[in-house]
Formats: structure tokens, sequence, C-alpha cells
């Protein structure tokens, strides 16, 4: 199992270096001169010209891409905002765990009541709690987060004075972005869960559980429960990316300085190593979350497990398996 | 002849299918509720010239955030403009919006995901991998940066949209085929040598794309949805048009004065979003009997 | 034992974390601002995110606010233009042929960390700061020499020193700020973070991108030696809370419910919350400032439409300019009637010209000079588009809406397209992409707009060749240097813009200051930020 | 009447409701089965059979299905009645069930050992170790090596599945086993060791059983009584020999009649013409009467009631008065 989970995380190794490669020519061909951006109207041409050398962004495309992959991955320096002087890292250790925390806490707070409610939904089908849970699901997919974020704030913050509503100074700060950001969360898990439920309980083995003479209760969460949560771990992925770029709009929205805003402003302003070094770092958050996705689904998936452990597989065939 | 008798067989096939699954798409009442709204709304759209009371653009500075009345139904925004005719004008470019973005990755993602499930071996190895970096930049942060890249507008937006999709519909193509390479009509194409493209395009993808078509239609609210993200980060479509995603996120300036002028295209919004979803449950229930409980 | 730096943000940490400890329990979101006597404490919104507050980083108007109430320059303004005060420096030379300005420092000056500042250290900040900065904006100085404890020389570039208003406001205005030798060395992140000036206040707590708490000084070296502080200087308040609020519409929310008492970024449509008659009315008050940011409109020279004078003169009169006031501003703006200028910002705005007519609004004019382009090109109304390229910040789209629906109105079409400002600046060097613009700029002047080089904005809307831009360099040439300009230098260039129509100057918003009832005086610098530490309250 | 009566099935009628289309599995089944004998249900696939037995256990599927009348009687007393919390008694317990297909039968994701151990933990008030000791005491009852207790379904071959699943039955030795076609996903080498495995613990356990299956060669090898089903009713019921020696529903004698024997010298079998009628409009009448070659007109007006031919054969066809033989 240890050497499989070596092995992914290797695979992952060039998927972040090809990351970098993506987003540099990206911001490469971006129109927009961003010494420019720095000097601001009244620069003169020379002038420009002297700050895109101090830039580095005279010299041609492969010298440029060849500096930036050597400093982020071998230096692992970032390098510093063009526009605040500020060095990236010292930026970025005090913002991704703000992003990350509000991303994950969104996140499982989408699972703890998105999942339980598809399952009651799905045990007790076309009855009341199973259309109230569609028709709320359908709604909540369909609202965009920051008009909920809004209305929220007017409603506890200002109107009842129960809720802060903006920055980090307390937990309690933490409540309505964390509500607003899973609720979208709760619904597409909610319906997700249903249809797997749905699908677990007409099976054989259910059957067989209610034969031995199991309560509904112990059937649903110990043998259909288990089962129905596989095909849901492979959404947790795409989950994670919507709570990630959720969270970039909440953290706006509650004055919670986390990555989305500094990324848009790097991007607006083509601060490029801000940019880079955030999208690259993403990547690599995103790409770990993914293997551990994968590793949970081993242990919960014995047949997966079984394949990741016996040394003969091969990678190829892996990853056909896991791509089906 | 043997051919040309296979060809209309296998037509008659896929007509009786086709109105197989418009049967039992009937049959279901909430995925037929869900197709009548979305077609009402998609003509609302389409006929925006007919049915709006005035030019979208038309200001009048003196009537400006006039509440629901007689003469604007909807009320007037911060312009004056009328806003149903703005809504209904914006109608147009979110759904157009969503359809070509769904259009644009169902395309590229179905052409890469027949090659890479069909061919296998090495090109499916790139083409996984290809779509393995595609993935790894989170979905909203990869259309952040390409909206930023190729500049803002109803166009790009859609192009945006659309990249981020691909990888996504690949994937699920590229699995299906696996599946369906096995089967035995596949080889008995193989058979009598039957031009490879033709077994792709004729054969294999009208049995793969139900899934696609289903998470689709379902993608296509998403994608508007995210378009009001974008608006709201102050990317994508820009205020002169009135999709609707640029009204709502336009509008948050006034959630506290004017509350109709957010509600009413997040209402359409929502609305949109739900009777797709709807359609969308009933065609893959449709699609797939085994699935129908 | 003098308080080292590092056990003082030991204390003053422990001070926070107690002060925070106490809020919290307090609810940070519940009850007003606490109503006792002689506020101590003052909670401001800014919605910019200040960053870095190293003394050399450039950065958005929040940064520059904090900066102020921290460091000092070598002279000091109290109103753009006006001939500079002292403030590190007693006194300053100006040699114009040596290209130098000596400058003579004050005595008794010392940094928050207690270290005593001399003129080696006032070389140390011009040098360092242009070094680190590695910016062109430093460009206008190559060195700076210290020739005894309390002189010291600026060695100016030649060519800038002829400019006119380089030099005065440079010792102010020219970005750099002074720190000593011995607090840049000590500090590990090059005062990122942990700034260390000669201001009234110094940071008591940073944390990124969410809140700044400032902490007045106590030995602040100006009082403590005794000179006279000027009142942008003084330090009412013992500690000032800066938050960063990136929601527009949250500022007002925070002013409600009391986590802010004062903030200059409220939006226009909460405003009406705090003035008279609004919800608020009776525990806020509302201060106008002219901004400091214009709306205006340039034409390209190259393109056919843009280098058309009818087209210009079309699009000029179809400017309701008081319809986007009255609509965008609800009517308090300041109406430009100058390009780039309004009378209180540009020194060299001449106030006669606020009695001219300048492109009344009125369709049928409009109407006129269209006709006329069309008869001369022969061609009709509705197969003129014209290409209308919109700056995306500040707002600029608003106005640009309704210009566009008023040319729409005329019969012509308009093909807008709304830019980020990066693409924005590189879509002003691409000749045939547009043919006329509109974006918010800041000037302190009409000349100063024009006169610093070929590359700037307006130079690229001609073609360097063609004898316009020779035309127009005949005007904007006498105005440039410092020696050779005369007020009337200055009307014939508004007279030869204004004929040609190459800018028209719209409006610039006021930036309206909510502050709490307590505060009797809101105090402005002359780079047209709030020193909330000097504000005078009972 | 607590006569040594062990089950009793009395006019069991079961239907199947799916969107608006009522569909008649089961009408008026009547049978009666003494302690330790073994009953074998026959009939085409879609008779009805498998529903027999899951409303005898009480696993049908609520939403479309519904018991609609008669009793069953366990020991006297009858399990329609009981709520559902004292089913879960009987269930596993009293009663127990064989799936027809094993592959799909078993928890994928559950240890299979500790899918025998729930059922005994359920039943048996043991400790947890003595009901782990008893799980795999059963896995070597049915021929599995105890050390497999902690591997997973997919690890184990169809057979073998079967195996485990009819440990799990047979683990707190119930009075009533019913095995829904067990070997019929399986092929003929595993059948026969799995029907041996049956016989032996039937015996060994003194358990009753119901069989169900369309396979005249198992029900010969295990059952002591048959019973012929279509179309929801019991066309002719008997002991082994009633039926197997005297078949005299024309239905029953078209199933022989369908069957290669090796003994006899038959060009072409005789296949049953036709298809089993639509549950949802059953005929008036003899439910056979439309495939039926010696039909009359009588037999399509009444329903057919069921009559004895003496002693324990009985037979639902006019026509029948006394046992045929083959």
């Amino acid at each position: 199992m240890i050497n499989y989970i070596i092995k992914r995380l290797l695979t992952l190794i060039p998927v972040v270096i090809a990351v970098a490669i993506v987003i540099f020519t990206i911001m490469y061909f971006v129109p927009g001169d961003p010494a420019k951006n720095i000097l601001g109207q009244d620069a003169t041409e020379e002038q420009l010209q002297r700050e895109r050398e101090l830039l580095g962004l005279a010299d041609p495309y492969f010298v440029q891409l060849g500096k930036f992959l050597y400093q982020l991955f071998i230096k692992l320096n970032p390098g510093t905002s063009w526009l605040s002087g500020f060095p990236v890292m010292t930026e970025l250790r005090v913002r991704i765990p703000r992003t990350l925390l509000l991303s994950f806490l969104t996140m499982a707070l989408g699972v703890a009541v998105g999942i339980p409610l598809g399952v009651t939904a799905a045990v007790n089908q076309n009855k009341l709690p199973d259309k109230l849970c569609m028709i709320g699901s359908m709604t909540f997919i369909s609202i965009p987060d920051f008009w909920l974020a809004l209305e929220a704030v007017i409603l506890f913050g200002l109107r009842l004075h129960w809720l802060p509503t903006f920055g980090m100074s307390s937990w309690k700060c933490w409540i309505l972005p964390v509500v607003c950001g899973s609720l979208p969360g709760i619904a597409s898990n909610a319906r997700q869960t249903r249809s797997a439920m749905l699908e677990v309980i007409r099976s054989d083995y259910v059957a067989t559980a209610k034969a031995k003479g199991l309560a509904p209760g112990a059937i649903k969460y110990k043998h259909a429960l288990p089962n129905a949560l596989i095909p849901l771990i492979t959404m947790m992925g795409g989950h994670l990316a919507r709570c990630l770029g959720g969270s970039m709009i909440l953290e706006n929205i509650f004055s919670m300085p986390g990555m989305g805003m500094y990324l848009t402003t790097g991007i607006t302003q083509r601060d490029y190593p801000v940019v880079r070094s955030v999208v690259v770092i993403l990547a690599i958050v995103f790409g770990v979350v993914m293997v551990l996705v994968d590793i949970v689904y081993a242990f919960v998936d014995p047949r997966i497990k079984a394949i990741y452990e016996n040394q003969t597989f091969n990678l190829a065939f892996w990853r056909k398996r896991k791509d089906a | 002849m043997l051919n040309s008798e296979k060809e209309q067989q296998g037509r008659g096939k896929k007509q009786s299918q086709l109105r197989e699954v418009l049967k039992r798409l009937m049959k279901n009442k909430t995925a037929a509720v869900g197709m009548v709204i979305f077609l009402i709304i998609a003509l609302a759209s389409v006929l925006a010239p007919v049915l709006a009371p005035y030019d979208y653009a038309q200001m009048n500075l003196d009537e400006t955030f006039q509440t629901p009345s007689r003469e604007h139904l909807l009320g007037t925004d911060e312009y004056g403009r009328d806003y149903l005719s703005r809504i209904l004008y914006g109608g147009r470019f979110s759904l157009g919006l969503g359809l070509c973005a769904q259009l644009f990755s169902l395309f590229f993602g179905v052409i890469l995901g027949c090659f890479a499930g069909y061919y296998g071996g090495k090109t499916d190895n790139l083409i996984m991998r290809i779509c393995d970096v595609w993935q790894s930049i989170p979905g909203i942060l990869f259309t952040i940066i390409l909206c930023a890249a190729l500049g803002t507008g109803w166009i790009n937006t859609v192009i945006a949209m659309g990249l981020g999709g691909i990888p996504g519909n690949c994937r699920m193509i590229r699995a299906q085929l696996l599946s369906l390479r096995e089967r035995e009509f596949i080889e008995a194409e193989h058979a009598i040598n039957c031009p490879s493209g033709k077994i792709m395009f004729r054969h294999l993808l009208p049995n793969a794309i139900s899934p696609l078509i289903v998470s689709s239609t379902m993608g296509i609210g998403n994608t508007i949805n995210g378009a009001a993200g974008l608006a709201y980060l102050g990317l994508g479509v820009q205020p002169p048009t009135p999709e609707w995603g640029a009204l709502i996120s336009a509008a948050r300036a006034q959630i506290r004065y004017y509350p109709y002028l957010i509600l009413y295209p997040g209402l359409m919004l929502a609305i949109t979003i739900l009777s797709l979803n709807m359609f969308g449950d009933g065609l893959r229930d449709a699609m797939d009997p085994k699935l129908k409980n | 034992m003098k308080l080292t730096r590092r056990d003082f943000l030991k204390v003053s940490l422990g001070g926070a974390v107690s002060l925070s400890a106490s809020m919290l329990l307090a609810g940070c979101g519940s009850g007003g601002s606490e109503k006792q006597t002689g506020h101590t404490k003052i909670k401001v919104g800014v919605s910019g995110d200040p960053k870095s507050l190293a003394p050399y980083a450039l950065g958005n108007d929040a940064r520059k606010m904090i900066c102020f109430h921290i460091y000092q320059a070598a002279m000091h303004l109290l109103k753009a233009g006006d001939t500079p005060i002292p403030a590190i420096c007693e006194s300053y030379e100006m040699d114009m042929d040596g290209a130098t300005v000596t400058v003579k420092l004050r005595d008794g000056i010392h940094d928050h960390d207690g270290n005593p500042f001399t003129a080696s250290d006032l070389a140390y900040s011009y040098n360092t700061t242009k070094e680190v900065a590695n910016s062109a904006s430093y460009d206008y100085f190559t060195e700076v020499k210290a020739i005894d404890e309390k002189t010291a020389v600026i060695y100016y570039n030649p060519t800038d020193i002829v400019k006119r208003n380089n030099v005065e406001s440079a010792l102010a205005q020219g970005g750099v700020y002074m720190f000593t030798q011995a607090a840049w060395e000590a500090s590990e992140d090059a005062m990122v973070a942990t700034p260390v000036g000669t201001g009234p206040y110094r940071v008591s707590s940073f944390s990124v991108g969410a809140k700044v708490i400032l902490e007045k000084v106590e030995d602040f070296w100006q009082a403590e030696a005794g000179y006279e502080v000027p009142r942008d200087y003084q330090a009412n308040f013992d500690e000032i809370e800066i938050s960063v609020i990136t929601e527009v519409s949250q500022i007002a929310i925070a002013l409600e419910t009391g986590d802010i008492d004062a903030s200059a970024n409220v939006s226009e449509q909460d405003i009406t919350l705090f003035q008279e008659g609004g919800e608020h009315a009776d525990d806020f008050k509302v201060v106008k400032n002219e901004g400091f940011l214009g709306y205006f409109m340039t034409f390209n020279a190259h393109t056919e439409l843009g280098g058309n004078i009818n087209i210009r003169k079309a699009i000029c009169h179809a400017v309701d300019l008081d319809g986007m006031i009255n609509t965008l501003a609800k009517g308090e703006a300041v109406r430009m009637n100058a390009p780039y200028g309004t009378a209180s910002s540009a020194g060299d705005y001449d106030p006669k010209w606020d009695e001219r007519e300048y492109f009344p609004f009125s369709m049928d004019t409009a109407k006129e000079y269209l006709d006329k382009y069309l008869a001369e090109s022969g061609k009709k109304a509705e197969d003129v588009v014209v290409k209308f390229a919109v700056q995306n910040n500040a707002n600029c789209p608003k106005p640009a809406e309704i210009l566009q629906a008023k040319l729409l109105e005329l019969g012509i079409g308009v093909d807008m397209k709304v830019y980020d400002p990066a693409t924005f600046n590189t879509i002003l060097t691409e000749e045939d992409s547009y043919d006329f613009t509109m974006y918010c700029m800041g000037w302190n002047g009409v000349v100063n707009a024009w006169q610093l080089n070929d590359s700037s904005n307006y130079y690229y809307h001609f073609d360097k060749e063609s004898a316009m831009y020779q035309e127009l360099l005949s005007y904007t040439e006498p105005c440039m240097s410092r020696v050779t300009w005369t007020q009337e230098a200055t009307e014939k260039l508004w007279q030869y813009v204004y004929d040609n129509a190459w800018v028209r100057g719209l409006y610039k918003n006021y930036d309206n200051i909510v502050v709490p009832k307590w505060v009797n005086e809101v105090v402005i610098n002359f780079n047209r930020n709030c020193m909330y530490g000097s504000f005078v309250h009972d | 009447m607590k006569d040594n009566q062990f089950l009793s099935v009395e006019d069991l009628v079961v239907e199947y409701t799916s969107n608006d289309q009522v569909i008649h599995a089961v009408n008026r089944v009547s049978f009666r089965l003494d302690k330790g004998q073994t009953l074998g249900l026959v009939g085409e696939t879609g008779a009805g059979k498998t529903t027999i037995a899951k409303s005898i256990i009480g696993i049908l599927p609520d939403p479309p299905a519904k018991v609609r009348g008669g009793r069953i009687l366990l020991e006297g007393e009858d399990l329609l009645q009981l709520d559902d919390r004292h089913m879960q008694k009987i269930r596993g317990k009293k009663i127990s069930m064989v799936f027809q297909d094993p592959m799909t039968a078993l928890n994928p994701n559950m240890k299979v050992g500790h899918q025998i151990q729930e059922v005994v933990e359920l039943h048996e008030n043991v400790s947890r170790k003595e009901a782990e000791e008893h799980a795999k005491r059963m896995l070597e009852m049915v021929g599995i090596p105890r050390d497999r207790f902690y591997e997973y379904p997919h690890q184990f071959s169809g057979g073998m599945k079967q195996r485990v699943i009819i440990a799990m039955a047979l683990a707190c030795k119930p009075d009533l086993l019913l095995a829904d076609e067990p070997t019929t996903a399986l092929d003929v080498t595993i059948q026969a060791q799995v029907l041996e495995l049956i016989k032996n613990l039937k015996v060994e356990q003194q358990t009753s059983m119901i069989l169900i299956t369309h396979d005249l060669g198992v029900v010969a090898g295990l059952c002591d009584y048959v019973g012929v089903v279509y179309a929801g009713e019991i066309i002719e019921y008997g002991t082994l020999e009633d039926i197997f020696d005297h078949p005299t529903h024309p239905y029953t004698i078209g199933l022989f009649g369908a069957l290669p024997s090796m003994g006899k010298r038959v060009k072409r079998l005789s296949p049953i013409h036709g298809l089993p009628p639509d549950p949802s409009k059953l005929p008036e009448g003899c439910s056979f009467s439309p495939r039926c070659p010696r039909a009359t007109e009588a037999c399509k007006k009444a329903p057919v009631e069921m009559r004895n031919l003496g002693g324990t054969h009985e037979c639902r066809c006019i026509l029948a008065d006394k046992p045929g033989d083959r």
C-alpha cells in the first residue's frame, strides 16, 4: 500500500511541472504589459524598457521559462510580488491556510449534511422527506453563492446582529462564510448520495441482509451506505474544486484575505510571480488531495485495495481502472 | 445490398430508440415539466425583440430605479432601462453562453475521448495525461485565468467556460468507449473492415453519448451560474451586455435598496437551472432504463 | 534602558492579545462603538489591501494612508502645489544648473526605536529606496550624499530638474520616506510587516491583508524637540484600527454594526444612509473631499473616425454630463471644464475656465456635426460604427454606458469594449483598435498631464510624423519647462485642445468620508489621504 | 390448532403495482409442509415461485409488491400479522433463505466471515468471540477452510460464494430453509456438490425446506413433496412419486414431455406451445386453458378448484379424475 502511495505521488511531479509550464505560457501570452502597470501612465519608453529588463521580461520565452522553473522547483523561491514587493512566500504562508481552511470546512459541512440527507431521501423514496430534499437541493444548486452570502450578511449581520459580517477576528466570523459556501455542496452531495443509495438499495446483498433479520437502520448504515459511498468518493475531487472556487468568492465578500482575491488581483494587475506560484501551489494541494481521495477509495473498496497491494500490477492497468 | 439493408435496420433502430426515449421521457412527469419550462424560457429569449416592450439599451435617466409599474412590468434599473426587456435579451446571452460553452466542451471532449477510448495504448495514455494536467488546475481557477488571458466579453467567456469542461467529457466518453469496445458488434465491424472513423462515430458514439447528454443538460445551468461568479470577480461578461450573471453581479450594490434588481434575474437563472436539472434527471432515467426506480 | 524593538513588540503583542480577547468576549460584532468621553481609539475601514508597509513599496490609497502615519519625507506639503514646509529637514536650496538640492536637517530627530536620525540616514534612505525598489519612478534623482551631521546633497537627474513641479514637491511627494540605517538593517523582512519610521504612529500589529493596528508614538521627536507639528501629523488617538473590507457593500454594514467608526470608501448607493435624512444621520456625518480620479475621454488621431474633427465634436456634445452626475453620483461631483484638471486639484487651473461653456450637452449640435461628417464622407448614419475602448476600474463603464446610449440615439453604431486596466494600457498603444476611449486618471495639473514625456498616453493617439503632432507639440512645449511656463501658454493649450476636441474632461467624484458624530474636524493631507490619526474629536 | 402442522400457507394472494398496472403474481396459493420435509416448487420463470418464498420470509419489496390476502401459519402463528420487529426475530432464526445469484448476494465490502458472524450475533446471545468461532465452524461445515474467514467476497468463486450463503443461512439452525434456485447460476459440477451439501445439512439439522427451481432433476434428488406452479397458482401437488410417476395436469405432463430423458428414445422433445399468460390480464377459468391441448369450453368459464385424486395427490383440472400415468 505504501509504495503505491509513493508511486502515485511520484506521478504528481510531472503533472505539477506541466501545470507550471502551462500557467507560465498562458501568462506569457496574456496581453497587458506588467512594466506599464507598475510604473503607471507617465513612464517614459526607456524607463519601461529598463523595468522590463529588471523584471526579466525582456529575455526570450525559453530563458524566462527556465529561470522560472529553476527558481520555483529547485530554489523553492516563488519570488516577490512585483506590485507590493512583498515576498510571495510570506504572503502565501498566511493566505493558504485561510483558503484551505475555508474550503475544507465548506467541503466537510457539505459532506456531513449532504450525505445523511441523501440517505434519508433515498430510504423513504417518493415520500415527503425525499420530495423536500430534492426540491431543496434543486433550489440551492441554482442560487449563485455570492447572492446567498450577501443576503445572509444582511439578515444575520445587519438585521439580527447575531453574527459578525466580515474579517476573522473570532471563530464566529467563520460561521456565515462556511454555511453559505457549503449549501451548494450539500445540495449536490444529497442528490448524488440519493441516486447512489437508490442503486444500492435495490441490490441483492441488501435483500440478503434483510433475510438475515437485520433491522432497517442496521441494513441502511452497515450494508447500504458503505457501498453507496464508493462512487461518492470519486466525486469528492470535483467537490473540492467547487469549494476551492466558491471560497475564492466568499473570501471577497467576508473580507477574509485568502488566495482568491490575491490571485484575481494578481491576474488583473499582471503580477506574474504571484499568479504562477499560487496556481502551482493550488495544483500541488489539489493533486495531493486527489491522491488522498484515491487512498480513501482503496480503504472503502476492498477490490481496489487488492489491486493496489499486489506488486504485479502495472501502472497502466491501474490507470485504466481508475479512469474508467 | 447487405450493407444497405443493415443501414435501414440500423437507422430504423435508432429512430425507434429516439422515439422510445421520448415516449419514456413524456411518461416521466418531472422531465416533461422541466422540458416545457426550459422551452418557454428559450422561446422567450429568442423572441426577445418581439416580446420586449422597450429596446434593452434605451435609457431614460429621469426614470431610474422605478419599482415594477404598468409601463415597466419589472421596473427599471439604475439607468432607467426597462428591466423586463433587459432580462429577456439577457436570456439570449445567458442561454447562449450556457449552450455554446457546453457544446464547445462536448465537441472537443468527445473527439478527444473517442481517440483515447478507441485507439488506446499510447494515444490513450497521452490524452489521459493531458487531461490530468488540465484537471489539476481546479475548475473555476482555470476559468478565471483563461478569462483574464482571453480578456472579457461574451465569446471569450464561452471559450473559457467551454475549455474548462473538456477533460470531464473526454474521460466520460473514454470510459464508455472502453466498455463498448470489447462488445461483439464492434468486432463484427472490424470483420467487415469498416473504416475506423465510421466505427467510432456511427456506431460507438451513439451508444456512448447518452450519459454525456445528461451531464451537459445539467452543465448548462452550472455554466450560467459560473458566469455570475465570474462577473462578480469583474471578469466574464461585462455590463453593457445584459447577461443574467452580469445583471445579478451588477445589482448586488443595490441589494438593500432595490432588491428586485437582483431578484428577477436570479429567479430566471434559478428556474432555468431547475428546469434543466429536472429535464436532465428525466433524460437520464429515460435513456438508461435500468436506472429507473 | 531603552526598550528594544523586539521586547516592545512582545509587550504590545501581549497587550494586543489581551485586548482582542476582551473584544472577543464582548462579541466583536455586537454593540456600537464605546460611548465613553475622550475617544482614545478609532476603527477605520478601507477597501484596498495595503499589502506591504515597506517605505519604498508602490501601492494603493490604503497603503499610502498608513505610510503617511508612520513615515515622514524630507519636507512636508500642506496642500498640493504649495511651497514645502519643514519636516525632517529645516530648509532646502536648489541649484538649477548644478542640478542639486542641498537640505539642512533639524536636530533631535529619532525613529520609533530611538535610533538617532542624521544626514547619513537621510542619504541612506534615498539610496536604499532607489536601489531596493528598482523602479523607474525613482529615476528623478541619481544619488544622495551626506556632507556632515546636518546637511546632505541630492543630485538630480539633469533633464528632470527643469520640469516645473518636480523639485520642491519631490522633497515631500517624491515617494521617499525616511528611516534609519540601524532600523533597516535590524529588520528581517525589509520593514514589509515591521516598519520603523519617524512619524507620529507606529505599527502595533499587522495581519496580512486583514487588519493593521497603529499605535501613538509617545516620544514623537517633532513634539519632543518642541517643533511646531503640522495639523496632519497630530496624534489625537492612542490607537487606530484599520480593517480591510474587500466587499464595498460590507463597509456600510460594518459602520452600522459598529465594527468600524469611519471610512472613506462607502459606495454612492450606501452614502445616503449616513447623510441628513438617512437612517444613521444622527450617529454619523459625511464630509465631502474632492476625489483624485477624474473621468475623461481622449480621441485617437490614427483612425479615420478619431481623426475627424466633426465626429469628435459630435461625440463631445453627446455627453449628457448632468445626466451622468445625477444618476451616478447623485448630483455630487465636480465638473471638469478643462482636460485633466479641476480648480482645486490643479495649480495651473485658470478660474475663468469655469465660466466658459465646455462642450454643452445638446443632441442637436451633436447631430449637426454628425451630418457634417456624413455629408463630407458620403456615408449613412447606420454604417458609421465608432470603436469605444473603456477602462474597467473605478466604475468607468457606468458613464461609458450612458454615452453609448446617447450615441445610439444619434443613430451611429457603438462597438464598446471594456478592458481591465493592464490590457487597456496595451490597447492604447495599438493604433487602429479604437476610435476614442474613456478612462479615469488622477492628475494634479492641466499641464502636468501633457508635459511628462513622449510615451504618455496622449501621444500614442498621434502619428509622430504627422503635422497634427507637431502642431500639438507647439502648444505643449512652452508649458513643459519650469522656466518657460506661463499662464498664457496653458490658456493657449486649453484653447487648442478645446477647438480640436482632442480631450474632453468629464467630472470628478467626491470621496465621501463617513465619520462618527464625535469627530469635529476631518484632516486631509496634500495627497488627499485621510489622516485619521489627526482627526479633531471631543 | 396446534397440531404437528409445521407450515401452512392458505389462500396467499400477492400483487405488484408498477405505474398503474396491477400484476397478480400469486393467486390463492395453499400448501402445507411438515417438520423435516422438503417441498419442491417447480414452474417456469415468472410463475411467482420466488414471490411465494419472499412473502413467507417477509422480504417482499414493499413499494411495488403487496400481500393482498391469505395466511402463512408457522407453527400456528400467522406471519403476515406480525409487525416487522417480530419478523426480524424470525428471519434468519426460524426461517432463512438462500438466493439465486451468489455473485451479488454477498456484501462486497464486508469480510465473508463477518457476514456470517453477523447473523449469529443477531440471534444467538453469544459473545463476539463465540460467534466468530461458530461462524468459522459453519465455514468448515460447507467445506471452506477456516482461515479464509477474513477474505472478501471478490476473492471467492461462484460456487464458494454460494457455500458461504448456505453457511450464513444455516448458521442459526433455522426450522425452515427457503432455497430460491440455489444452483441455477452455477455450472453443473459445482451444482452437484452444492446440492449434496444442502441435502446433508438438511438431514443433519432436521430443517424443513422449500426448494424453488425450474430443474426437475434437482427436485427429484431432494424433495419429498412437489408443487407445480403455473401463473401464480399451484396446479398440481403431491408426493414425488405422485408427480413424477402420475403427472395428471396437462401442464405437468407437458413439463415432463419437455424433459430429455436418457431412457426413452424420443426424436423430438414436445415443448409446450405458446407463452405463460400476461399476469396483469389472467384468462377466465383455468389459467392454462389457452395452451392446454385438451382444453374444453368448461375449462375457460369458471375458475377451477383443486381436486383430490386420492391420498396426497391433488390437481387443479376438471378433466382429471384419476392420476394419469406416464
